[in-house]
Parts: structure tokens; C-alpha cells; sequence
């Protein structure tokens, strides 16, 4: 049962491919983004704060579809971007996007409530100890965030790792280059009879998805215990 | 009320001929729009549905397999044709036949648009042309296979891929694609709308209904939405 | 250094009011709980932007609000000895303590061994901030103010949950730092033995006011002031002189105006100019000069002003005059009534030299 | 554009019921679960934890499908919990139920990271001021963790409010019972020509949510005001 | 009460190793910072479970890890004043206040409004902790934990950031609980002067171990303490009982073994049992009866030892038997040359009757 097609294996490869690529390149504006949520006031905060969610709010074959419309050969950016080599569409780049906007709103809200956790007046310490602003980000808030930053790349991860929607819309199918697992899956329940497919390949997503989630826990307990003591 | 599973295509066409005079009897209905494959699973876990539309034969065999079709209810409701589309701005032209040279029209580096060729009807009944065609291998790496045959008109609409193949009566209603040319019926399976009555439903009007759904008028909707109107003899199919 | 403030800030229900400038050396701040100290402080440390202020120290304007000049506190130079450690939890206390020290990018002119031995804290250096006690978190963020070389030392209440002897070691290097480092401190304190060991200037603050500001001599000698410094801790400050050690019997004798003073034995060398604290309680008044007592310094003065403690108490504060030097004396009424104390009267304070000691005698700032 | 049809209305408050009931119905478990991962240790805590995260990663089709097969009428709980009455197959009661089950590993990771950064020293204090464990959980923790509270509650309502193809494949597409704005959507994108009518809903949808977020966000704000003073 | 521990915890660098009993009243805990004060009274609280515990009250066994008993924390009705205030920061000052008492559901005797007042909260009520200074969360703080209406009071440097009248304001109230409710009070702090006010015992610590258990009398007075206890604080305590009021000039006399003493006026009922402590640095030594002084209290007594405070120090610690109380006096070495103490020597020690005041007098317990 647990012997894999090459063509599954390959979309189990492409999946963590595309789902750590997706958390990890998300990671850095979910941090900008997370931090501009918690700390600064500015106008049109609240419009960025309902923007970030837009991706759980809107249907997933939604998202696919602006993204196509946005991303596309033919899109604004799509068109720019490929003038400078970046190309999203039908490309595992573009499931890699397809799952990092579709996880953002878990990164950027997991990280927001670290930050807003983090006490001021330690930033305020390291201010007067000499660090610019943005050292003190680095060197206080962030590392002192990091439970949040571990559960947002978690959450980001599972979530890319499962997901599909999007994905097919904005970048289809294609063997060896767009389809991941959840696509593979998807097909198999689409068939009469795959249940059983289907079942086994999504057994063996919740089996890697554990192992990471896992040891991000490992992560996160140690970080936790170096700051408990 | 009159529960009515009908597959997500079809969803128009019904909404028309359920608000439509005297096409049908008039009575409370409900329909539920989903893939044929969600309808047939929730219809073996005991939905409530009266009558089921499935916008393939397979998922229809699944549910009769499963005894749960009231017998002798079931018939053909309608029939589809698969094309060939482009970007409306296209300028490309094709005959269809065997062996034409459908990779030259995808260019150096353009993709088919197709639904999945595994799973969906319209991407198995596509790829069935395709190799009866003898032009599978050619375009077979070069594929980009949508959810279901909305996300490939996508595709082809907004000239992502150069080329797609769909259902007639998707090109049909599509402003920003245009139909090349139509598969010829004969290099793939028909593509048949099977419907029936459930064996689990008592609403009295359900037969009616789905009598209704045949009739002339409700075929006039179904034709101008694209759909083939089957011959009533093929009806028992 | 001198330090220039003037800040308005209204928290509304608290409003700080305080307008002072202090000489060089040590600035103690002294108030009550509530007093306004913390808030005064943070504006001086840019953590908070008062609704007026203008704070300048040798003349390096730090915030100015009329001319819209206000310098982030990173670069403001000014190391801060938290009233609450704020230590970072998830840093260990070498780096805790290095922090600063990265930051200011100077010249390594403070040892970091010699500050850590001398706070005690060397077995501590690996532990996180969680697993200290709160006497050792509380030194380890006065290390790590020190280290991070400022221009000006602010602390809050630094020493507030030491035991005395640990007090003991790091007052005099507080002296030290601003002494030869010529290192401005704005030390905020309850602890009027710290304050006048340490200050040059001392500043009172009130609900939100300047109450009065001034060179510790004046203020712990004015006896109005007493309801605010505590007439407990009621003294003189006189300035002396070294001039001699007596190596024999481990004392050292001090020159004031008021006469010789003995105190135990000084390591500072003849010459030096010291302070020299003598505590209104610690003063017994006699009308002949004592003989067979304990007591080794006798000065003789005539009393200038009696002022009854408050209202109703059985003590008058005395005010003498030895030689043009301030001593206060704390006596009861009836013994004032027995002595028949009067202004002008000549009599001669006593003062043991046992009472005279560490808390007492603090190093003069330039 | 904005006028709605009968049906687009019923879709709308239908959604807001399902997204409400899902969202406090599954808090209370949220919060228990949150609790348990956050501050104790027992076998099996790994196992729980990556559980809790299953509906992030499982493709939301096959959660819909799981779903029918536990709880649909002929079901192990489905038939058992008819019993005492309680239906979700084909009831909107069941779109609640798929919704909340999507949004749960969002609900509780956010408690859970809110509930962390609660300082276990207030926790001491309260139980040496004499309150049983269970009333300083409720009378501390949980007021203290109330940032994480309010942003699961809306990462949980939001999704809750885009979830569609776990309702879908668990309860259909009813109009007037199952039918919510996602489904509604997604209707509209299977037919030729239905883009414009699904962007008016997405637009509607986004709309509302984005309310509901700008209201819990006046929420936290007040509340962390409320804490820092 | 009856306090008695027996406490074992190894934190792996730092073992605390603790087996005393105590008497009723306020047991001081005393030790240099990092001594193992907190961890003590965490392991007291329940806060901290100690690899070997047996704790017990009036033998109420709040931990035997021999039998498996571990009262929690909820259940051992202990009121913890905390080293860090531990607020809780979503909740109003008032609310904080009331949080114990909520839980406590005991009978109000004890006065919300007049706790309140006495700590100086009253316009606080309505804030929330966060904009607190640091001693009004102090303040809070004890509040909190005097309104949850403990039967044994854990008080971790409570008064450590007050100034010192608020000080003056707090202290007799906690003797008035201490003697009035008879609430047993284990107080840790640096400060000899609350100390010896307050405690009936005293424990040292030093370095997780228990130094020396015994009553303020006993330890203050033994000077083979003054490394730990301090020099400067060195004095002997005597039981004194409150003999006659001298309204006119607001003093009081206290009878002692030694002879008469006044002391400042006190509101104490005729009769009254006290503890008085005279500090070694207040006593003058006089081989005459000195006359013509503004020192009211003059006791005969005899040498009985000198002791050098330390190796070549400059005083001596003059240890004197007065008619069976024991005064001690700090002398410079040189006056005790001049005056030629010897043991056996009659002397007079002369006291002033100011530097007999609120920190030394403390009501007895029971
Ligand atoms: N953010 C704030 N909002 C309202 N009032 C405040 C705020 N911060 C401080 N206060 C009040 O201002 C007054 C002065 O506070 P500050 O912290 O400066 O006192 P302090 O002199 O340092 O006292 P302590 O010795 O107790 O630390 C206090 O009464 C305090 O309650
Ligand atoms: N969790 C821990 N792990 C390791 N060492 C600890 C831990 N907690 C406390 N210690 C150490 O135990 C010793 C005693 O700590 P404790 O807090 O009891 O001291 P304390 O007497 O209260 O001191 P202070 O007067 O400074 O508050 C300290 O040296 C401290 O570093
Ligand atoms: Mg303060
Ligand atoms: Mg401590």
C-alpha cells in the first residue's frame, strides 16, 4: 500500500518543494507585515489588516483565478515580472505562490500575536543600550517572537502542503512541474473507485506534514526552554 | 420541496428552465450544483435528493451500482460536444483530423488546456480524441490540466494557454475564446447527461419533473445554452 | 557636565512639572512613591517625549520640543538602570551584558572581569535572566547599563534590593565612575545614606514638583525640608579635609571649619577633600566640654536657631553655628528645656566616631 | 451589481449563521485543546497536536468526504447522533460543522500561542491568593490570552466564511439550507459567463468579513489598551 | 503559630538546604542577595515543590514529601507579597485588590477602605497596573495580599522601593497584625532596621544554608553575626515594659533591667510589654555620670567583654552587663585606651533619647 508510483513520488517531492519554498519566501514580509500590524500606526492600517486575511475569506479557486488574472503571462504583473525572468505561470513557482498567499494570512497573523506579546519596555532597554530601532527589532523582538514566527511557519506549511485550490486554478495540473499532492489527490477522488487512492496518498501527506509539525514542536520547546529557563 | 443534484455545468440551463413557464410543473425545487463525483458520494451516504443529474455516465453507474436509482427512471437528458478553442484574438485555424498538427499550434513553448484527463469527463473524453487522433504523444507533455473544464476555458481565455479543449457548450457562452473546430463525434465516447429518480425519493412530483426536463421547451433552453438534445429513442440509454 | 531640564508632561491625573539644572558629578533624585522620579527619568532617557521639554547636558541639546529636536534614545548615549531589571530573557547574561557593550562600538576602556567580579555575578554568566534571584537581576543589569559606556548613568533605584554589604562594594565604584571617569549619574534613591554618600546635587521632587534643588550640604541642613528628607535622616554635610592618619588607633583625622574630626581610617590620600555627613541624631549637646567619655570629637559652637521637629514632637532640631559650619542636633524638648538652649548660646556637640562611618563620608566630586 | 437576489440573501445570512455557530460553537474546544497543548504534558500530546492540524493539510474535499462517511445518516457518529437527535448531513448544521473543523487548527494555534506568553508567575499569584487552578485559568489565563483569543475566533470566522469545499462535499449545495456564499460562489464559476456574477459575491463576501475583522480588531485594541493602560 | 521546615532542593549550581523552626509572631529571613530567600518562601507558598520537603503551621502539614503531601497552593491560605509585584495587569487596581478576598470567602474583618488608605491607593483604584510607579504596585501588591485574609504572610522585600515614611506608615500596621490577629508573618529583607523592629525570630541564610535561627535579641547581639548581620546594625534588644507617660514633654519611660529609659512618646497602653534596641553605634561610654548633656538616658553597668569588630579594625565592640541586660557599645579602639576598659570596669553607657525612635522600638509579640 505503501509503495509509491514515480509519479507520486515526484509530486510528494515537488509538494514539500513547493510548500517550503512557499513558507520560507513568505516568511520575510510575513514578518514585515506582522510587525507593521503589531507595533506602527499609519492610515490604511486596517485596509492591510482585512487585505492579509482576503486569502482565507476568499474561495480558494477565487484566489487561483486573481492570481491568474494578476500573475498571468498576460497579467500586469505577470507581464513585468517576466520581462525580468520571474516566471509564475504553469511553473511550480507559481504553486509556491498560489500557497505562500494562501498561507500568509496564518503566517502574518501567527507572528503578529508574538510581537504584540513582546514587552516594549525591552525594546525600550535595548534602545537605550544603543541599538537603532531596527537592531533592536532583530536582536529583541524577533528572537523573542519566535514561537510565533515557528507556529506561522507551521501553520503556513500544513497549509500549503494541503493546498489545491488555488493552485490547479492558477498554475493547473501538470505532472512533474504543478502537481502536488493534494492535486494528486483530488484527482483520485474525482475517479469512481479512488477512494482508496485517494485515502493512501492523503495517509501519506499527514505523515510528512506530521514529522514537520513535530519537530517544529521540538523547535519551539527548546527556544521556550532557553527563555523559561 | 423537490431536491434536484445536478451537476455544477449544467446550472444555467436549470436555473432558467426552473424559473421558466410551464416548463415543468410547478413546485417547490430546490437544486443542489456540485461535481457529479461530490453528488454521487453525499447520494450513496443517503442525501435526501430526489433526482439526480450527473454530467457523466460513470458517476450515474457508481450511484445504480449502488442500487439506489429507482429502476427504470434513468435516461439520457442530454448530449455534448468537445472543441477546440483559442484566445478569441487567435489567429490561428485548424481542421481537425487525424494527426494534425496541434503541437505547432501550441507554438515553441504554449500548453493544451485541458480538464484533468484522468478524472474529469471532458479531460477523458479529450484525451480519447486526442489518441484516437494519433496526436497524444505529441502534445501529452505539454498539457496543463485544470480542476474541471471552467478552469481550462480560463486558461484559454485569457490567453494563458494558445489552445484548449472543452464542451461546446462551455465555448458557446465564453465571449474571450473561439471555437477552432469540434472533435468528431466518433473519436471518443459519447458524452451523455444521464438522469434519474432516486430510489429513496417519494416527492410526488419528482417523475413529473423530470419528465418536464424533456420537454420541448426545456430542450429549446438546454440547446441555447450549448447542450445537445438527445433523440427521445436514445432516451432509454 | 551639566544637565539642563525642563519638562511638562501631563499623564492626566499626574502632571510633572520640572524645571532644574545640576552641577557636575551625581544628581540624586529623591522623592516619595509616586513622585514623578520614573517619569522624569524616562523623558531624560528619550523613552518618553514629555509635551515640553528641553533637556540638554553640556550643552548637547537632547530634546527640545519648540525647536522640534528630539534625539532617538539609542543615540542619546545614556546608560539606564531600570527601576524593573528588563534584562533579555532570551539572552544569557554574558550576553546580556555584552549588549551594550556591541552597540556602543567604543573603546574597551571598561574591563568587563573587573565589573563582573565586582557585582558579583561571574558564576551567573551562562544562566538566563529567569533562573536569576532578584538581588543578581538586579546586578546584572547594573553591569550591563555600565558596559554599554554611556555619557550619562541613569539609575533607578539601583541598589534597592542588595543587601548592604554588596551596597558597600558597589558604591564606591560608583564613585569612581564619576569620579575619574568623570561619568554624570542622575541616581534615583529612597536611601538617604546612598544619596548623600553620593550626590553633589540633589534634587526633591513632589508630586510632580520641584520641591527644591541644591548641593546636598543645603538641603539635608534645611530643617523645612525635613517632611520631605525625612527627619529621621536629618544632618549636616560639612566639607573637610584630610590632614592626617593616625595609623596606631586605624583613624583619620579631618580638618573643617567646625574643628578636627576623627573617622575610622580612610584609604584616600592626605589632602583630599571629602564630605563629611554628621546626622542630627547622632549629635549630643553638652554646656562643658565633656572629659572620660567615648565620644573623641568635640566641637564647640553657639546655637543658632531650635525648630521643634513638627508640631507637638518631643524633639527641636538645633541649628548651630561651628565656626561658620552648619551642625544639626537632634535633642528632646526637655533636654533643650534642662540645657536652656537659646540662640547664641556656646555649647559643644558631640559626635562619636563610630557614627561616622561609610555612610557618612563620601568622596567630593571635583 | 449590489442588488441581491432572494436566493444571494438567504446564501448571505445562511453564511454569517454558519460562520458564527461554527466559529463559538467550536471555541469552548478550541480553548480546551489550546489549554492542553499549552501547559501540560501527557502521552500522546505529539499525537493530539498533529491532529488538531489535519484539516490544514488534508485537502479540504477529502475533509468534506471524511466528514460524510463519520457523520452523514449512515455513519458510525451520523447514525449515532441522530439518535439523540442531532443531524448535521444536508443540514446547515453540517456546513457548521465543516466550517468549524476547517478552522479549528487556526482557532487553537492562535489560543495556544496567546496562552504560552501568559506569565505562569500571575498564574502562581493567583492560586496563592486562593483560587482553585480552574478559577485562575479562567479569572487569569484566559483573560490574559485574549489577543489569541479574538485573532483565532477571527482566522476562524474568516475561513469559516470562505470554506467551501469541505461544506460542499460534506452537505451539498441546498439553496436555502447548505448554501452559503462560498458554495454560491462556486457555483457561479462552473458555469460559462458566471465570473462576473461570482466576483459580485466574492466582493459581498469580502465585504462582510472584512467588517467583522475591523470590529474585532476595535476589540483587541481596546483590550490590549485596557492592559497596557 | 509554629512554623517549622525542613527543606531540601538542589536547582543544580545552587542547593538550598533548610531545617528550622520558629515561634510565633514574624520570623525575620535575612541573607545576602542570591542566599536562597525566595526559593525558601516559594517552597513555603507551594510555588516550588522541593525534592525534600516537610512544612508544617501549627502542625498542619503543608508538605511531608515522605508521605506524599503536597497541600497546592490554593490550599494552604498563605498570603504572598511577592520580590516582582506580579499584578495582574488586566485587571483594575480595585479588582486586584479584591481578587484574593473574592476567593478567600471568608468573613470581612478585615477593612477594605482602611487598607486602602493606609497604603496611599485610594485615587488608584480605578487605574490598571501597567501605569503604576513602581512603589504603588508595591503598595498594591500588599494590599492584595493582606485582603485575601491569609493565615500565614509571606512578604518578599515588600517594602523595598518605598520611601521611607510610607515605611513608617506600614510597618506598624503589619505589627498590629502580627499582634492584634495574630497572623503569623515570615518577611525577608535586607533592611536590619524593619528587622529587628519586627521579628520575634530571625533566620540567617547564607548560601542555601541556615546560618543561625534565634530570637532578634539573641542573633542582633551576638557578634560573631556582625560579617552577616552587618557591623553598622550591631545593638543588643531588652525587654522593656512601658511604665509612665511623660505628656508634657511627649516622652514615655520604659522599665528595663538596666534602668529607666525614655523613649519619644508612644500610644501604647501603661503596661505594655516592648522590645527595645539599642544600637553599639548609639551608646556613649562615660567612666563618669555625665551631667549637663542633652542625653536623657544614662545606664551604669559593667564591662563584661571586648571584642575588636574585626581583625585591626579601628572600633571595639564593648559588650556591658547592666544589672542583667545586655548593652552593647561600639568604642574607637583609642577610647577604649583612653577610658582604659577592662572587664569588670563600672561604666555609664549614655543613650540619646532620638536615636531611640520608630526603628527601634517595636511592640512584643504576645
Ligand atoms: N501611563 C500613565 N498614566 C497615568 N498615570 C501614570 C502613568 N505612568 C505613571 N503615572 C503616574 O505618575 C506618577 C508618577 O509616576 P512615577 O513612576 O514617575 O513615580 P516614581 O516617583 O518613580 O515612584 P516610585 O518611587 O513609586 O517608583 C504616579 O502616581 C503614577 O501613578
Ligand atoms: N530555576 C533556577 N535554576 C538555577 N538556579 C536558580 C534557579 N532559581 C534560583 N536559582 C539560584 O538560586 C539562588 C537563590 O535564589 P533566590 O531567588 O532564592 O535568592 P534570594 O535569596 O531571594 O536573593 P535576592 O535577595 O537577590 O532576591 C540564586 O543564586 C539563584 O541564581
Ligand atoms: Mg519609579
Ligand atoms: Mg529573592
Amino acid at each position: 500500500m505503501l509503495s509509491l508510483t514515480p509519479e507520486e513520488t515526484t509530486a510528494i517531492l515537488l509538494s514539500l518543494k513547493v510548500a517550503s519554498v512557499a513558507t520560507l519566501g513568505s516568511l520575510p514580509f510575513g514578518v514585515l507585515i506582522a510587525w507593521l500590524l503589531a507595533r506602527k500606526t499609519f492610515p490604511g492600517k486596517a485596509l492591510l489588516d482585512a487585505l492579509v486575511h482576503l486569502p482565507l475569506i476568499i474561495p480558494p479557486v477565487v484566489t487561483g483565478y486573481l492570481l491568474l488574472l494578476l500573475f498571468g503571462k498576460r497579467g500586469p504583473l505577470g507581464s513585468w515580472l517576466a520581462e525580468i525572468g520571474i516566471v509564475f505561470a504553469f511553473r511550480w513557482t507559481g504553486a509556491a505562490l498560489a500557497c505562500a498567499v494562501m498561507g500568509f494570512p496564518l503566517l502574518v497573523r501567527a507572528i503578529r500575536l508574538s510581537m504584540e506579546a513582546v514587552d516594549p519596555r525591552l525594546e525600550a532597554a535595548g534602545r537605550t543600550l544603543g541599538a537603532h530601532p531596527a537592531l533592536v527589532f532583530l536582536t529583541v523582538t524577533l528572537p523573542l517572537s519566535l514561537p510565533g514566527i515557528l507556529a506561522g511557519v507551521v501553520l503556513s506549511f500544513a497549509r500549503a502542503f494541503g493546498e489545491f485550490g488555488a493552485t490547479v486554478t492558477f498554475v493547473s495540473n501538470i505532472p512533474g512541474e504543478t502537481q502536488t499532492l493534494p492535486t494528486a489527490i483530488y484527482t483520485f477522488t474525482q475517479v469512481p473507485g479512488g477512494d482508496a487512492q485517494a485515502l493512501r496518498l492523503t495517509l501519506i501527506s499527514i505523515a510528512i506534514a506530521a514529522v514537520a509539525i513535530l519537530l517544529s514542536e521540538l523547535l519551539a520547546r527548546r527556544s521556550a526552554r532557553r527563555v523559561l529557563g | 420541496d423537490l431536491l434536484v443534484f445536478a451537476a455544477a455545468s449544467l446550472k444555467t440551463a436549470l436555473d432558467e428552465i426552473k424559473t421558466g413557464q410551464s416548463i415543468v410543473p410547478p413546485a417547490q425545487v430546490k437544486i443542489s450544483y456540485a461535481a457529479s463525483s461530490a453528488l454521487a458520494k453525499q447520494i450513496e451516504a443517503g442525501a435526501p435528493a430526489d433526482l439526480f443529474l450527473s454530467a457523466d455516465l460513470d458517476w450515474m453507474d457508481y450511484v445504480e451500482r449502488k442500487k439506489l436509482v429507482k429502476p427504470g427512471t434513468r435516461g439520457t437528458l442530454l448530449g455534448n460536444r468537445i472543441v477546440l478553442i483559442a484566445p478569441a484574438g487567435s489567429k490561428a485555424s485548424v481542421k481537425i483530423a487525424p494527426g494534425f498538427d496541434l503541437a505547432g499550434l501550441l507554438g515553441k513553448d504554449g500548453r493544451l488546456a485541458m480538464a484533468d484527463v484522468n478524472a474529469v469527463p471532458a479531460g477523458k473524453y479529450g484525451k480519447a480524441a486526442l489518441q484516437a487522433l494519433q496526436v497524444w504523444p505529441s502534445v501529452q507533455p505539454r498539457l496543463a490540466q485544470g480542476e474541471n473544464v471552467r478552469a481550462t476555458l480560463l486558461l484559454v481565455a485569457r490567453g494563458e494557454a494558445p489552445a484548449g479543449i472543452v464542451y461546446a457548450s462551455d465555448a458557446a457562452v465564453e465571449k474571450n475564446v473561439r471555437a477552432l473546430d469540434a472533435f468528431p463525434a466518433n473519436t471518443h465516447p459519447p458524452i451523455l447527461y444521464p438522469a434519474a429518480q432516486l430510489s429513496d425519493s417519494r416527492h410526488p412530483q419528482a417523475a413529473a419533473w423530470l419528465a418536464g426536463l424533456r420537454s420541448a421547451a426545456a430542450k429549446a433552453v438546454f440547446a441555447k445554452n450549448g447542450f445537445t438534445v438527445i433523440a427521445a429513442h436514445a432516451a432509454t440509454n | 557636565m551639566s544637565l539642563e531640564i525642563d519638562i511638562a508632561h501631563d499623564y492626566g491625573g499626574f502632571a510633572l512639572q520640572a524645571q532644574f539644572a545640576c552641577a557636575p558629578g551625581l544628581t540624586a533624585l529623591f522623592g516619595r512613591s509616586g513622585a514623578g522620579k520614573t517619569t522624569l527619568v524616562n523623558a531624560i532617557a528619550g523613552l518618553l517625549t514629555p509635551q515640553r521639554a528641553r533637556i540638554s547636558i553640556n550643552g548637547r541639546v537632547l530634546a527640545d520640543t519648540g525647536n522640534g529636536i528630539n534625539v532617538p534614545p539609542h543615540q542619546r548615549r545614556i546608560g539606564y538602570v531600570f527601576q524593573d531589571a528588563r534584562l533579555f530573557p532570551h539572552l544569557t547574561v554574558r550576553n546580556n551584558l555584552l549588549y551594550g557593550r556591541f552597540f556602543a562600538r567604543r573603546d574597551d576602556d571598561i574591563d568587563f572581569g573587573h565589573i563582573v567580579d565586582l557585582l558579583g555575578i561571574a558564576q551567573l554568566l551562562q544562566r538566563r535572566p529567569a533562573t536569576l534571584s532578584g538581588g543578581e537581576k538586579q546586578r546584572v543589569a547594573i553591569g550591563r547599563a555600565l558596559l554599554s559606556r554611556p555619557e550619562l548613568l541613569l539609575m533607578d533605584e539601583p541598589l534597592a534590593s542588595l543587601d548592604g554589604a554588596r551596597k558597600d562594594e558597589i558604591l564606591p565604584y560608583l564613585e569612581r565612575l564619576r569620579d575619574e571617569l568623570r561619568l554624570p549619574i542622575v541616581y534615583v534613591s529612597h536611601a538617604i545614606p546612598e544619596v548623600t554618600r553620593l550626590a553633589d546635587t540633589v534634587v526633591l521632587l513632589s508630586d510632580g514638583r520641584v520641591q527644591a534643588v541644591g548641593s546636598v550640604e543645603d538641603l539635608t541642613a534645611r530643617l523645612d525640608l525635613f517632611p520631605l528628607t525625612g527627619r529621621y535622616e536629618a544632618g549636616a554635610v560639612l566639607n573637610a579635609t584630610l590632614v592626617r592618619h593616625d595609623e596606631a588607633w586605624g583613624l583619620s583625622v579631618l580638618q573643617t571649619r567646625a574643628g578636627d574630626v576623627m573617622v575610622p581610617r580612610l584609604e584616600r590620600a592626605l589632602g583630599t577633600a571629602l564630605r563629611i555627613r554628621i546626622r542630627a541624631r547622632d549629635v549630643t549637646l553638652a554646656l562643658t566640654p565633656p572629659t572620660g567619655t567615648s565620644a573623641l570629637n568635640i566641637l564647640p559652637g553657639t546655637v543658632a536657631e531650635l525648630q521643634p521637629s513638627s508640631e507637638g514632637a518631643p524633639q527641636v532640631e538645633v541649628r548651630l553655628d561651628c565656626h561658620g559650619d552648619t551642625v544639626l542636633a537632634r535633642v528632646t524638648r526637655l533636654s533643650a528645656d534642662r540645657l536652656d538652649l537659646q540662640p547664641g548660646k556656646p555649647v559643644y556637640a558631640m559626635i562619636k566616631t563610630v557614627a561616622l562611618d561609610g555612610g557618612s563620608l563620601g568622596g567630593r566630586g571635583r
